[in-house]
């Protein structure tokens, strides 16, 4: 059987060798020539030393998804070599590099292995060793090219581009591709039945990080101040919003930064200082994960209660605890939906895509200075730190930042009797004002402790019941500020629907259609946002049994669905996937054998 | 329940030269127990204010969660205030300067807001050279929890109920020194005298100002055997020297003896006149005040006035290179690169 | 018409001015008498010199829970007599120092005005000025006890114990009493048609703070390292332990201290040393309200995933944030039972008296060491800072302490294979064994990371699964474990139940009484522990509809519900009271009324 | 991934005085990377506790969250270990020592775990005085978060991408030894010959010891220009004595010349064996080491060597007065009163 544009291929290597960037040229490579690629980083926590993974599949139909099964293995650590060659599916294809030979214990007589002398080639080819180190994956990236018939202008086009500036380096990259080449060509009968034959198919879209995408959405959601404290994976999100700033908020007379980006020395100070600046009207924001999150939580209760406007990514991985800091995960929706003490409720965003990651980004800064509540983005490790096909970012450059009710000097001026937590609109959202601006009118203490509307404190019971039942009735206004859900199909066809978020949207499109073909279709829809709008609650209502699938061990979306909209929980399924691993749309079309509705 | 007074009433009520009254630099009534030191202090804050002629507007001030804490709320009712949480005001003041460089930041705290739950903020924000005044309102116990020791409670002080404190005290002055703080000052809520100056320098210095001001709680630490009780601070409280603080616009014409006097030029161009007493101490030499506070400690001494200052210190905002307006003040123009440089990265990206 | 043993008296006082003993000699004077009382502290965030408030309900049938409207206020804080004045029911008395004339605009035609010259009589009687004021309080208590008929000989007795060794403090106090009760005697009729009557209604019950006795309890449980941070309301409960400890628990050859108390920095340290006291052998434990909830949430993730014992007592003030700090409240629920981002399911335990608070406490640490795994008990400022009467202490002096599965040296030399997180028993629980024990065997590992059954680092998916699902198990264990709930009446005679836990059970059992009245009887469970056991699952099965009594704002207790038993939300009604003031039976009442089951 | 390995290897494996040979301190496998700093701290850790004779399961070894808290892993396979979260080891090691004071508590940590996140806890064990060692394994940047700057990397300090850090640099021994610490040294990790004494020492001084010792990372800050590189290091080191640690049993016979040699009692009869270098420092005398880091630091020099010591210092448990007993030993008959004076407490409220 041959395979085209269809199939699994993964590295093994040992991190800290420069393998990411040889590894990232083979995707590209394959995205260039027009075939939609995904490529999952499976690293440990760990800077040199240990076994690193690198798992690109090749889908001619667009499924970005993680696929378990791999067809190819490419393998240069031999730490890994019996549990790579393990894992090689029959008929599969084992490449590694021949300079030693393999124990012949670990042979298979059920898959094809295709031995290259990586280091020997290199020895002879390179002087000094960290090239011979590097040049090895270059080399192995020629021959896998070979074998899969990847177009090798291509890749020296990809090489010329990464290399713009340092044209010296493209030689002896170009020379390694050809060396892996030519050595197949040699040794081998190539191409091999997997292998890639150019489309038209990713059409004008982009390939990129989450992160990468969210700090970016930061720039053009006016973002001028970020504090951050380093933490995986939300590390490279404000290395990334630094990154941009550099090029694109430079003051052009003075040359001076219109940014700041301060790593302050934890995550409570983190958050303390985007408080802090958006309090005092700019747009601020701090990124990180679970471990973080717990931190941030005294907080986050504070700007739940005095209703100040921050932005804060999660960029979720495993937890409880440190967990696994590389392993991807979606279990901090409880924590930041009710995060802190006391009766608070949090306004989070769900994105799924990396174009998802910049809108949502962008738009949270609009959310939090309209809302004057905290804005928690949660994506997750998988989204963050792998590249992903996305369609391209778009700007409308008519679109102005919505500041939300602010006051300013003339307005203060003609207010009469303005107070800071005045329900004036009847939508439970109060006027601010920004310090400074008037010398006589509008300022005022915020506090965490219980306040009137003219933000004094008082003790006083009914006072306190008011605010506090304002705060409700501004959050249900969230419900049609934040961004709708996104229904598939919605026939009602079949009495089942499914519901997802974040990242489990890639299997769960693939479970789909396989469902679809199994000729058992199923409706559909993606959460964006909670609190959950009109058009969720209908969902649930119009199927008999919804599947709710996420990536936690505990179902937390369910419980959010449940406790928010006052679901029956026999209503909502629970499909889950919690190991680290981002899920699969065969996890979940089985599951869904398993998991059979009981009568409510 | 006591009240904030002017120390003195004029029979006119005098006008700053930005024509406010005192008045207008006054805050709520204060809810702190009759004596506590804190309100001495909030009265220098708005007699420091009012004479340096401050725009009430453009100052914001700060706090954490303590009795010390509360005081924003009795000065300044023109000023934006911001009572955070416990021990995390320093960060929430970083964000606000960096959001807002142009006013003046007028952090307040406790010794258990800043030594305690709050030491690893207090000593980063000195380390980031924070332009803000940080005034500690230092009882040695927490008042508002009803008087346990606190960080800087001295070792061997006693408690009013008679226990004695077995830890070594946090001495907060020293530390914010050795973590390179620009402008650290030591005094004592009873001395206004010596406060208001202090105050006014601190407002008026570029970079972090730390005053740690005794300030002793009536309620629980005001006892014999407390090193923080108004009679142990007035008998051990030695004076460095005495100083004024001469603001920009007044000329220095006489010449002083560069022996008694030592005049700091402030990074405004204003001035702090120090009539030296102490032997062998430079306000401008670090090895000197470590040395002084090592010996005043072993001679159980409180060294109080302008103990280091540093006028060639940068601050946070240049530190990091931003630009001189206001970060909150930028707009669309500034902070949104478009759509053009958009479709530029999306094809970067193919 | 006459009110006897049923009425409601309040104070008004100015906070910092001495006043709390007085008043609570008062009360205590009438739960002396046999008849019940409960008293509640209704004071500022603040030292001195601002209003206070304690009131005092006579109950001849027993109720022990707050009820509106006052019959008798004694105010001698002239800032409040406005406010207090106002809310003396019609008929009632307003009691005031009289030294200073009432303004006329404040006086009421429809309630009685006793006007006392206080600071007249003290000033006469009295040198120094402490005393003066000092010895106010006690002649308003002489007065009100001629007023009300409260026993002269009772009140002496009490003076003479509590200064019992100060005896020459006692003539003046005496003096005091006299003082108004003569005063009442020359200048009014009495005893007024409230009174009290000697009664043998309180038995051997005691009058003691939830704090007090859950100190205590932790001296019994055998705690030994307490770490703490000053916090009101939780404040008193670690210095009950110490002054406990300080009588019990000094060794009698040395006079050394058999415990350790720190004050730690703040509430990270604080649980961070109970955590590492009980990893290292010891009963610790840490007290704190809200905000150090929200700070200790990191901690409480690491100790759940890496199962150390450890005892957590929370007593609840009023959220969100700073809030109302000396206000009561039930809002920290899902905080608690969700602590700390990722998957995390934490022990809970509810008390209602000081009796369950001394006995939950104790009991807390040989859950905490059974199952490894950190034991929240949720208290309130209710139970924790005002004085209940309750059941007395009792203590089974052939009780063992049970330390849970800690292997001692012999055990660990016969042991093999032993593994830290291998489930043996097949009840989730694993083996541990406490550093030093035995020279070669019993090392390993303690990480908040992904670890084997070894102990041992692992980013390996099946494994972080193992383990997790290993954990979960656990918890079902742990339903067995904790306290089973208290079952009212279970006749099914309606088709209503009432669910309610803590400090709601005062007005709850009194409304209970009032339904019967009225000739709607209800069924009624009170929870004592999260996860819910069988019985809690059956009384909502067995009932149509269920009403959770809660004060808070987002009814939490019945979102735990609902997640943990897979209810249908519409079964579960809210009644709610979130004003920080405790509820009284007449809202849960009132409530029925308007919460109507809508068809499910 | 690296090895730790013995200095050097005998024919035959040593066996120290309890029978123990060096492999019986060793740990795991290192998964550091080649030629960290780290592994060869751990390996000291193993010479010292193999040399000291120290029971293995005697030690509780804890840390924080970082490349050098992984390394409790990479020796003393004997004994528990807890690694805890970032920053926050020093309060978990507390509770620890209180609930058993019998055993040796050695805490490592990075300067990313002890100066940022967990400057607070860090100053407040000093305080307290724990009887623990503490070493920070200090390579001026987060390791595992792959290399930014921590608060101990110094001003001017360039980074590999080529960013020179305008931050003041956090001293953590000068911090240390202005909070009250009793043993406080400074070493490099490439130094065992000095590094190996120190912890010997450290680990039989009663009270808190610490030892920040210089520990290059390879990876993201070894590079030119980085002040806390191999090179840079070994050009400013700059020992204030060569020393020695004599144990116990050891008699000390041949007498010093008291201007040369200095010898340090330890509490338990050991002595630390100082051939002084600098002029006018005395391990025993605060002020004279203060000023030597003062002037160091100006001089660009990083002392090395044990800075300061005070044998005299008091205990957490003794400061608590705690019980000798370890209170995890205590039963039921100690901590529990028994129903008989429950009875009377209970009669007490009524
Ligand atoms: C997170 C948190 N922990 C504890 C408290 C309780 N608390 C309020 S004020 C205070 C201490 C105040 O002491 P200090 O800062 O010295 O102020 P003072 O009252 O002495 O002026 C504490 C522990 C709190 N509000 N928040
Ligand atoms: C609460 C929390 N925040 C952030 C992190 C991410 N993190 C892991 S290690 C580390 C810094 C380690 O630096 P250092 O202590 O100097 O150790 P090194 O790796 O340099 O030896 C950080 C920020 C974390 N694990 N937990
Ligand atoms: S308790 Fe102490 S600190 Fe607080 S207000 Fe009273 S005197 Fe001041
Ligand atoms: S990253 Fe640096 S600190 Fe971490 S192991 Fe590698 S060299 Fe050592
Ligand atoms: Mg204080
Ligand atoms: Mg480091």
């Amino acid at each position: 059987m041959s395979s085209i544009n269809d199939f699994v291929v993964r590295f093994a290597n040992v991190n800290g060798t420069g393998s990411a960037s040889a590894n990232s040229l083979f995707a590209k490579s394959i995205f260039r020539m027009g075939v939609p690629v995904s490529a999952k980083n499976i690293f440990p926590s760990n800077i040199q030393g240990l076994p690193t993974w690198y798992e690109v599949r090749v889908s001619e139909k667009g499924y970005l998804g993680r696929k378990a099964g791999i067809d190819l293995m490419l393998s240069v650590n031999p730490q890994s070599f019996k549990k790579d060659i393990a894992c090689v599916k029959p008929g599969g294809y084992f490449i590694y590099d021949s300079t030693k030979k393999l124990y012949d214990e670990f042979l298979r007589d059920d898959i094809n292995f295709i031995g290259i002398p990586l280091m020997e080639i290199c020895n002879k080819e390179f002087a000094d060793p960290r090239q011979k180190q590097l040049f090895k994956n270059i080399v192995y990236v020629g021959a896998l090219a070979k074998l899969l018939n990847i177009s090798f202008e291509v890749l020296e086009q990809l090489l010329s581009e990464q290399f713009k500036g340092k044209e010296k380096l493209v030689i002896p990259n170009v020379k390694a591709l050809k060396l892996g080449g030519d050595y197949i060509a040699e040794n081998f009968a190539f191409p091999l039945e997997f292998k890639v034959e150019s489309r038209d198919l990713v059409k004008d879209w982009i390939l990129i990080d989450g992160n990468a995408a969210a700090g970016l959405g930061a720039v053009y959601g006016g973002a001028s101040v970020v504090s951050w404290y380093p933490i995986t994976p939300s590390t490279s999100l404000v290395s990334a919003f630094e990154k941009y700033a550099q090029k694109l908020r430079i003051d052009p007379e003075t040359g001076k930064n219109n940014f700041s980006v301060v790593q302050s020395e934890d995550e409570l100070s983190a958050i303390g200082m985007a408080i802090g600046a958006n309090w005092n009207g700019a747009r601020a924001f701090t990124a990180t994960s679970g471990p973080g999150l717990s931190l941030m939580n005294e907080f986050l209760g504070l700007a739940y209660y005095a209703e100040i406007p921050v932005v804060l990514a999660d960029v979720q991985r495993s937890g409880p605890s440190t967990g696994m800091p590389t392993r991807t995960q979606q279990s901090d929706i409880l924590s930041a939906a009710y995060a802190s003490h006391g009766d608070t409720k949090q306004v989070l965003l769900f994105p799924s895509t990396p174009k998802e990651c910049f809108d949502m980004m962008a738009e949270s800064f609009d959310l939090a200075d309209f809302l004057q509540t905290p804005i928690i983005m949660l994506t997750d490790l998988d989204l963050g730190m792998n590249e992903h096909m996305s369609p391209p970012f778009q700007w409308d450059d008519n679109r102005k930042y919505n500041r939300g009710k602010v006051l300013n000097a003339e307005e203060l001026e003609n207010a009469k009797d303005w107070g800071r937590y005045k329900d004036v609109d009847h939508d439970g959202v109060p006027y601010r004002t920004i310090p400074g601006t008037h010398p006589t009118k509008g300022s005022y203490f915020t506090r965490g402790t219980s306040h009137d509307e003219n933000a004094v404190y008082s003790e006083d019971s009914d006072t306190y019941v008011r605010i506090m039942e304002r705060l409700l009735k501004k959050f249900e206004t969230a419900k049609s500020r934040v961004p709708a859900p996104q229904v598939y199909q919605e026939e009602n066809t079949s009495e089942i629907g499914l519901l997802f978020f974040g990242t489990t949207t890639y299997a769960a499109e693939e479970a789909m259609d396989i469902l679809k073909e199994n000729g058992d279709p199923v409706d559909a829809l993606r959460i964006k946002a909670f609190p959950f709008n009109q058009t969720v609650e209908d969902f649930i209502e119009n199927h008999r049994y919804v599947y709710v699938i996420e990536q936690n061990r505990d179902a937390q979306m369910r419980t959010l669905l449940v406790n928010e909209l006052e679901i029956h929980p026999k209503k909502l399924l629970k499909i889950l996937n919690f190991d680290g691993m981002p899920m699969t749309a065969d996890m979940i079309v089985d599951q869904i054998k398993i998991v059979q509705p009981q009568s409510i | 329940m006591s009240y904030i007074k002017p120390i003195f009433q004029h029979p006119r009520t005098p006008i700053n030269t930005l024509g406010y009254t005192r008045k207008d630099y006054e805050g709520s009534i204060s809810t702190l127990c009759a004596g506590c030191g804190h309100d001495s202090i909030s009265a220098s804050i708005v007699d420091a204010c009012f004479e340096l002629a401050i725009q009430p507007h453009h100052v914001a001030k700060l706090s954490g969660i303590g009795c010390s804490s509360k005081t924003p709320a009795y000065f300044l009712n023109n000023s934006h205030g911001f009572n955070s949480v416990h021990g995390r005001m320093p960060s929430v003041a970083t964000g606000a300067n960096l959001a807002n460089r142009d006013l003046v930041y007028l952090g307040v705290s406790g010794d258990g807001d800043s030594a305690s739950i709050g030491f690893g903020q207090f000593a980063h924000v000195i380390r980031r050279n924070l332009n803000m005044t940080y005034i500690v309102m230092n009882n040695g116990c927490y008042g508002l929890t009803k008087g346990q020791d606190s960080a800087t409670a001295d070792h061997g002080s006693k408690s009013k109920t008679g226990i004695v404190n077995n830890f070594e005290g946090i001495d907060l002055c020293a530390i914010a020194i050795e973590l390179g703080a620009t402008y650290v000052a030591q005094s004592f809520s009873g001395d206004k005298g010596q406060l208001i100056p202090l105050i006014k320098a601190a407002l008026s210095h570029s970079g972090f100002s730390f005053i740690n001001v005794i300030s002793p709680c009536v309620t629980f630490n005001n006892n014999a055997g407390s090193t923080k009780s108004y009679d142990y601070v007035r008998e051990h409280n030695e004076a460095l020297s005495s100083l004024d603080f001469v603001p920009i616009k007044e000329e220095i014409t006489t010449s002083y003896d560069p022996e008694k006097v030592k005049l700091v030029e402030m990074h405004d161009g204003s001035f702090i006149k120090l009539n030296k007493l102490i032997q062998g101490w430079d306000p401008e030499d670090k090895i000197s005040i470590v040395n002084a506070l090592q010996t005043a400690k072993q001679k159980e001494e409180i060294l109080t006035g302008l103990l280091y200052i540093n006028n060639n210190s940068i601050e946070l905002n240049d530190l990091l290179g931003t630009v001189d307006k206001p970060l909150n003040s930028l707009t669309e123009k500034e902070l949104c690169p478009g759509n053009a440089v958009l479709e530029g990265i999306n094809a970067g990206l193919r």
